[in-house]
C-alpha cells in the first residue's frame, strides 16, 4: 500500500497548477446553462483544449496527454481546487468518448474524438424519453432502416436533455427491430441537431437556467457511419457510457473535495453564529462529515483506480460511487445553507444555486432507487 | 379536552380553500413571479372580503375579534395553494401586534390594515446576528414594524411608515417573494414595544409559518400521491414500488405529527403558557416536515419535477425560504432545549403543563 | 380546542399520584420476562386488579371503573410517572381484551374478562409460526372439527410467543377451512395452555431474558366456547386486536414522557462531559428531539382520542402511532447510550437493556415496513 | 501511488480466515461466554502460531517485524468471525507501544507476549472524564498498560503487574467480554512512557478497533444477504422486496466506503502524517458503518434475529461493545474537527496530505 504520488506526478501537479493559477477567470463565468453563460464556457473549454488540458487521459492523436488515470485524478484536482469552471462539454468527453474508444470504428475514433476535444462537436445526450426515465429501456423512439440514404430513418422524442438547447449532436437510443422488446433491438446512434426533421424546444430548470430540452425528431436521416457498435446492440454501448456516467469520469474526488474545503471556510465565517446558538451547533458535526465524506470518496476512488490500473472493470460497483457522491452533495449543500440561516434563500455565493444542482444527483444517470437495486440485485446478489 | 378545531374552525377554512382553489391556482402563483409586488392581483382583497386579514383584529378595528386558533386552519390553505401573500406577517403578526399596543396606533393603523387599504412588512426575526437585514414586501409596505435593540440594549418594536426608510432589493429563491434590505434608524419616536411583546409577536409569526409549511408539505405530497399513481415505468404506475411507497409513507408521518404541534402552537399563544417553546416545537416540526415533503416530492417526480414548466418547485421554493426565515429547524431546537435542558429539572413535569 | 383537563380528570389524576406514590415498589422488579421477575410481576398486577387500577377503562362489572379514555391516558401518564413495572398481562389486557369486548359473547365477557383483569387468565398471543411472521396470512396452523368433543382439535407451531413459557393461555389463528386460503377460512381461538398435545419451549431473547416461547400444539382439543368470533371469520378479530396492538393501547404517550423526562435528567449528569467535547456535541439536540418527539405522540395521541370520542373508528391510521413511537423509541435509547458513551455496554441505569428492548419496536406487532405500507395503500392511496 | 493490499497481506489475511472459519465458528463464539476469560479455548495458541500476535513485533523480540499494514486485514478477518481474542489490545497496541519503549522492558514483556506465555491489558482510552475505569480482560492480564495523568498534569503510559492491581468484574452487554474496574497507584516507577507515546497507541488502538468494526459489519451484511435470499413471505425470498433491497445496499454502501478510510489509518501510522486525525476518520467511518449493518441485520431478520439461539446476536453485541469503548463515532468527527475547522485553513489543502 502506497499512498504517494511519483515525482513525476508531482511534477505533473505542479504543472497543471500554474497554468490554472495562470489561466482560470478571476470571477466565475456566468451559467453554462445559459446562452450566454455556454458560449463564454465555450472559450474556456477550448482556452483548455489549446493547453492541452481537454482530455489528458486520451492519446495525443486524439487530442490528449495521454496521462495515466492517476494523473488525470490529479488534473482534476487541481482543476477544482482552481475554482475553474464547470465542463459544459463533458457529456461528450466523459459519456460518449468513452464508449467510442470501447465500441467505435478508428473512423469514428479519429472522425469524432478530436472534434469532441476541441469542444466543436458538442454532445448532449439523448437517452430519456417521456416514457423511459428510470425505465430506459422503454424507449420507444425508433429507427427504420432506409437503403436508398445508406441509413436509417428516426422518429421518437428525447427529453431532459442537458444543454440541448446548444448543442450540435446528440447521442442516444433507438428502436432498430421493432419486434424486440426492451433492451433487444436497440442502436446507438450519434445524431446531427442541425439536421433536417429536428426540432429542440428548451425547457426551464429548476434552477432558473435553460438546461433542459425537449428533441423531436421526425424523420431524421443518419448513415450507417454514426451507428457506435453493432446495430441492434446498443443496450451494450449504452450500459459502457452509464457505468462511466454512475462512476469515476462523471465525478471526480476534487470536485467535493474543493466544494468541502469550501464549506470549512463558511462554517469558519459562521463560527460565532454557530457558537452564539443563532446556528444550529450540530452544524459543526454535519461540515466534518461533509469533509470526511469527501476525502472518503477520495480514498476511495484510490482505490478503484488501483484496481482499474491492475486491469479490473469498473462494474456494478460504479453504484456505490453513485450513491455516494449524489447523497454527499446534497448533504454538503444543505449543510452550507444551514450555515446561512435565513439568508441561504438569498442564494449567497450561490450556495443555494448549488444546493438545486446537488438535487438533480440522486435523480439522474439512474435514479439512487436504481442503484440501490444494481447494488442489492448485481452486488449482493438479492434476486430480482 | 378537546383537541380539534371547531365547526366554525372547520368552515372559515374550508372556505379561504374553495377561495384559493378558485383565485390562486398554480398558474397564478407562478405569474406571481412576474408581477411588481410579487402577489396575485386581487387576491388580498379578496381575503379583506372575507375577514381572513381582520381575524385577530378586534372588532371595534373592524376585525373578527377571533383568535390564532381561527387563523391557523386559515394559513394552512394559504399553503396548501402557496398563496403568496402576506397573510403571516400582516394577519398574525402586525394586525395582533398592533391590537395588543392599543391606543391611537392600533386605532389607526389596524382598520386600514384590515380594511386593505394599507400594507405592512415585518422584520421581526430574520438575520444571523446582524439585525432585520432583509424585510419581505419592505419596498410596498405602507408601515414597517421592525425589531431593534434600544438605548437600554434591550430588544423593541419600533413602526416606521414608508417613507422612513430606503430599501435595496434582494433576490429570494422563491421569485414571489420580494425582499428588500432596509436602512431605517430607531428612534425613541419610532419604539412602539419592548422586549415581551417583540417575543409574543415573533412567538406568533412562529406559529404562522409552521401552519403556511405544514399546508405547502401537504399539497406537494398530495400531488406526489396522485403522480405516483399515474405515471408508469417497467410496466406498473412508479407508486406500486416499495422504495417510492416508503418514501411518501415517511413523509406523511412527518406531516401527520406536525400539524398537531403547530395546533397547540395556535393554542399557548391565546390560553397562556410557555409561548416561546411551544412556538418553536411548531416551528421545528413544520419546517423539517414540510422540507422532507418537498424532498421526496421531487426525488418521487424525478426530472419533470426538476422543471419550471411543471408546478412543484413553486411549492418547494416557499418551503426552502420559510424553513429558515425565522430561524431553522435546529435553531429553534436550541430554543426548546434552553427551556427544557437547561432550566430546573422540577419544571419539566409534562403532566403539570395544562396547569401553567 | 381546549387542552386544559377538568377538575374531574385532575381530581382522578390526583388519586392514581396518591396511589402510585404509596405503593409503587421503591426499587425496580427483577425483568418480567424471567421465570422470577414474572412472579413477582403478577404480585404487583394483582396489587393493581385489588385497589381497582388494572383496567380502569373496563366497566365495573369487568374489574375496571369505567374510566373514559381521557382518564385512562391520565392513569397511562401518572403510572409510567412513578416509575412502575412493566404490565407482564398486557397482551390480555389491551391486545386480546378489546377483541372480547368487539366480538365476546356475553358469557365470553363474562368468563374471561374478569379473570383477564384479575391476572388469572394469563393469556399470551400466538400469531406468528415459523413461516407466516411479516406475512400474517401464512398461517399453516389448522384446526379440524370434531363434533364428538365438543369442539375442534388444533395442531401446528406458533412462535416468538413474548412471555408465553409463563402465562397459562394463549390467543391466536388456526385455519378451519383447509380449502380457503391466505386470510380466508381463520378462526380465532382462546387456548387454554394447560390442555393435553401442548408444549411449550422457552427461547432465550436478546436481551438475555427467556422471553419468547415455541408453543407446539398437536390435537388439543378445544370447545366451541373458545373460538372468538365467527368460525372463519377469525382474521376480522385479530385485525381488531392488531389495530390495538399498532396503536393507542400498547403504547401510551405517558411511557415515552417518562423515559423522555429520564432522559432529560441523564443529559444534565453528563452535560459537563458533552460540553467538555469528550461526548457527542450533538447529543443535546438529539435529546431535545427526544422529548420534543414524546410530546408530539403525546398531542397526536390528544388528536386521536378526540376522534374517537366523537366516534371515529381508528383505522389505517394506527400505523402513524406505531411507525412514530417505535422510531422514538429507538432512537431515544440511542441518544441515551451516546450520553453513557464508553460506558454504555456496562447497561447502566438499564439503558442498554432497554436499547435491547427498543430495538424489537420496529420489528414486533407489524414490521415498520408492513407499516409503511399499510401507510402508503390504506392512508394515501397507492396501488398495491 | 498504490492501494490496495500485496499478495503476501492478502494471503496472511486468507490463512487467518481459513484457521478462524476452523476453529472460532458462531459455536465457539457462543461458548466463549461461558469460559471463565471469554476466550475460546486453544485460539489464541494458533494465533500465536502463525505469528499474528507478533506482526507488529521486532524480529529480535520474536516477531514478525512487520506493521499496521499488515495486521490490518487480519483484523478485520478476526471481525468477522467475532473472534473473542484480544487481537487489538496485545498485538497492535501493548506490542508496538512496548517495542517503542524499547529497552529492557521490550525485551522481557514483547517476546512473552508474542509467544503467548503472558498476557496484556490495555486501558487508553475508555471512560468519559473518569480515567480509565474499566478494563477488558484486566483480571486475567499478568501485564497492564495504563493511561494516568502524571504529576506533571500530562498524560503518561504506566505498566503495572497483575499482582500491583486489584480488580472488580463488570458485565459487558457482550458476554464474551471479561471487563474489571482496575484500583491502582501510578508511580514514578510505573511511569513507562508519556503523552506522545500514548496517543499513538491510542490511534493503534482506534485504526485496530476499526478494521474489527468493518469485519464484523460484513459478516454481518453477507449473513443477512443469505438470509434474505433463502426466507420467504407472501410467497417470495424477502429480499426480493425493494425496502429489504435497499435497506441492505445501504449497509454494504456504509462498509464499502468503511474500508478504505480504515487501511488508510493503518497507512498513517506507518508512514506518518496526522495520526490522530486519520485514527478518528476511520473510527468514525467504521463505528456507524457496523453499527446501521447490524441494525439492518436485525430488521431484515425479525424476530429470528433477536433470539439467543440464532447467531447474529453474537456480532451485534460486540459491535455494540466496541463502537463507543475506544469513544464512540460523534466524539472521533470531533477530533477530526478540531483539525480540520479550528487549525489554520492554509493547512487544509487535501493536495499537500500525501507530502507531509
Amino acid at each position: 500500500m502506497d499512498l504517494r504520488f511519483s515525482s513525476s506526478e508531482d511534477a505533473f501537479r505542479a504543472e497543471v497548477r500554474a497554468w490554472m493559477d495562470g489561466n482560470v477567470p478571476a470571477s466565475p463565468l456566468p451559467s453554462g446553462d445559459t446562452a450566454e453563460g455556454f458560449a463564454a464556457h465555450l472559450d474556456w473549454e477550448r482556452q483548455l483544449f489549446d493547453a492541452g488540458w481537454a482530455a489528458v487521459s486520451w492519446p495525443e492523436e486524439y487530442g490528449g496527454r495521454g496521462a495515466t488515470l492517476w494523473k488525470w485524478l490529479i488534473f482534476e484536482e487541481e482543476y477544482w481546487r482552481a475554482g475553474a469552471p464547470n465542463r459544459v462539454n463533458q457529456n461528450g468527453l466523459f459519456l460518449l468518448a468513452p464508449s467510442i474508444f470501447a465500441f467505435g470504428t478508428d473512423e469514428q475514433k479519429a472522425r469524432f474524438l478530436p472534434k469532441i476535444a476541441a469542444s466543436e462537436y458538442l454532445f448532449c445526450q439523448g437517452w430519456s424519453e417521456p416514457n423511459a426515465g428510470s425505465d430506459l429501456a422503454g424507449i420507444t423512439s425508433r429507427a427504420v432502416r432506409d437503403d436508398a440514404a445508406g441509413g436509417w430513418r428516426l422518429t421518437g422524442q428525447k427529453t431532459w436533455t442537458t444543454r440541448g438547447a446548444f448543442c450540435n449532436w446528440l447521442f442516444g437510443l433507438f428502436r432498430t427491430d421493432p419486434d424486440q422488446e426492451r433492451h433487444r433491438g436497440l442502436s446507438y446512434f450519434l445524431v446531427p441537431l442541425d439536421g433536417e426533421g429536428v426540432t429542440v424546444r428548451p425547457v426551464g430548470r429548476l434552477d432558473g437556467d435553460d438546461g433542459f430540452a425537449e428533441v423531436f425528431l421526425e424523420d431524421v436521416v443518419v448513415t450507417d457511419d454514426l451507428v457506435l457498435g453493432e446495430v441492434d446492440q446498443g443496450w451494450r454501448v449504452a450500459m459502457s457510457t452509464t457505468s462511466s456516467e454512475r462512476g469515476l469520469s462523471l465525478r471526480s474526488p476534487g470536485r467535493f473535495m474543493a466544494a468541502a474545503t469550501q464549506l470549512t471556510a463558511l462554517y469558519r465565517e459562521q463560527r460565532d453564529a454557530v457558537e452564539a446558538g443563532l446556528l444550529d451547533p450540530g452544524l459543526r458535526d454535519a461540515v466534518v462529515r461533509a469533509w470526511m465524506d469527501a476525502d472518503a470518496y477520495r480514498l476511495h476512488t484510490f482505490r478503484t483506480v488501483t484496481r482499474m490500473t491492475d486491469g479490473e472493470e469498473l462494474g456494478a460497483e460504479a453504484s456505490f460511487m453513485k450513491l455516494f457522491w449524489s447523497e454527499l452533495d446534497v448533504s454538503l449543500h444543505e449543510t452550507a445553507l444551514g450555515l446561512l440561516g435565513p439568508e441561504a434563500e438569498l442564494d449567497v455565493d450561490g450556495w443555494m444555486k448549488g444546493y438545486q444542482f446537488s438535487l438533480a444527483g440522486p435523480i439522474y444517470a439512474g435514479t439512487n432507487e436504481i442503484q440501490r437495486n444494481v447494488v442489492a440485485e448485481r452486488v449482493l446478489g438479492l434476486p430480482r | 379536552m378537546r383537541f380539534a378545531p371547531t365547526d366554525d374552525q372547520i368552515a372559515l377554512a374550508d372556505a379561504v380553500s374553495d377561495l384559493l382553489m378558485r383565485e390562486c391556482p398554480p398558474d397564478a402563483v407562478r405569474g406571481a413571479w412576474e408581477t411588481p409586488d410579487g402577489r396575485v392581483p386581487g387576491l388580498w382583497d379578496r381575503l379583506v372580503e372575507m375577514g381572513v386579514v381582520g381575524i385577530c383584529a378586534a372588532e371595534e378595528h373592524g376585525g373578527l375579534g377571533l383568535s390564532m386558533l381561527d387563523l391557523v386552519g386559515v394559513l394552512v390553505e394559504t399553503g396548501r395553494a402557496a398563496a403568496p401573500e402576506p397573510v403571516v406577517d400582516v394577519a398574525a403578526v402586525a394586525v395582533p401586534l398592533l391590537d395588543d399596543v392599543g391606543g391611537e396606533l392600533a386605532g389607526t393603523w389596524v382598520p386600514s390594515l384590515v380594511s386593505g387599504e394599507a400594507s405592512a412588512a415585518v422584520g421581526l426575526e430574520r438575520g444571523v446576528g446582524a439585525g432585520n437585514a432583509v424585510v419581505e414586501n419592505a419596498a410596498a409596505a405602507d408601515v414597517l414594524l421592525l425589531g431593534a435593540t434600544g438605548v437600554s440594549g434591550d430588544a423593541e418594536v419600533h413602526l416606521v411608515e414608508a417613507e422612513a426608510v430606503t430599501t435595496t432589493d434582494r433576490a429570494s429563491v422563491d421569485g414571489s417573494r420580494r425582499l428588500a434590505e432596509v436602512d431605517w434608524e430607531p428612534t425613541s419616536a419610532t419604539r412602539i414595544a419592548g422586549r415581551e411583546a417583540l417575543g409574543v409577536a415573533r412567538d406568533r409569526g412562529n406559529v404562522a409559518t409552521a401552519a403556511v409549511l405544514v399546508g405547502l408539505g401537504a399539497a406537494m405530497l398530495e400531488r406526489t400521491v396522485e403522480y405516483a399513481k399515474e405515471r408508469e415505468q417497467f410496466g406498473k404506475p412508479i407508486g406500486s414500488f416499495q422504495a417510492v411507497k416508503h418514501h411518501l409513507a415517511t413523509a406523511a408521518l412527518g406531516l401527520e405529527y406536525a400539524r398537531p404541534v403547530v395546533d397547540r402552537g395556535a393554542y399557548t399563544l391565546v390560553y397562556g403558557g410557555d409561548t416561546r417553546r411551544d412556538s418553536s416545537i411548531a416551528m421545528a416540526y413544520a419546517a423539517e416536515a414540510a422540507h422532507l415533503a418537498g424532498r421526496t416530492a421531487l426525488q418521487v417526480h424525478g426530472a419533470i419535477g426538476y422543471t419550471v414548466e411543471y408546478d412543484l418547485h413553486l411549492w418547494m421554493k416557499r418551503v426552502w425560504a420559510l424553513e429558515s426565515a425565522w430561524g431553522d429547524a435546529a435553531f429553534h431546537r436550541e430554543q426548546v432545549a434552553r427551556r427544557v435542558l437547561d432550566s430546573s429539572p422540577g419544571a419539566q413535569d409534562w403532566t403539570d403543563k395544562e396547569h401553567a
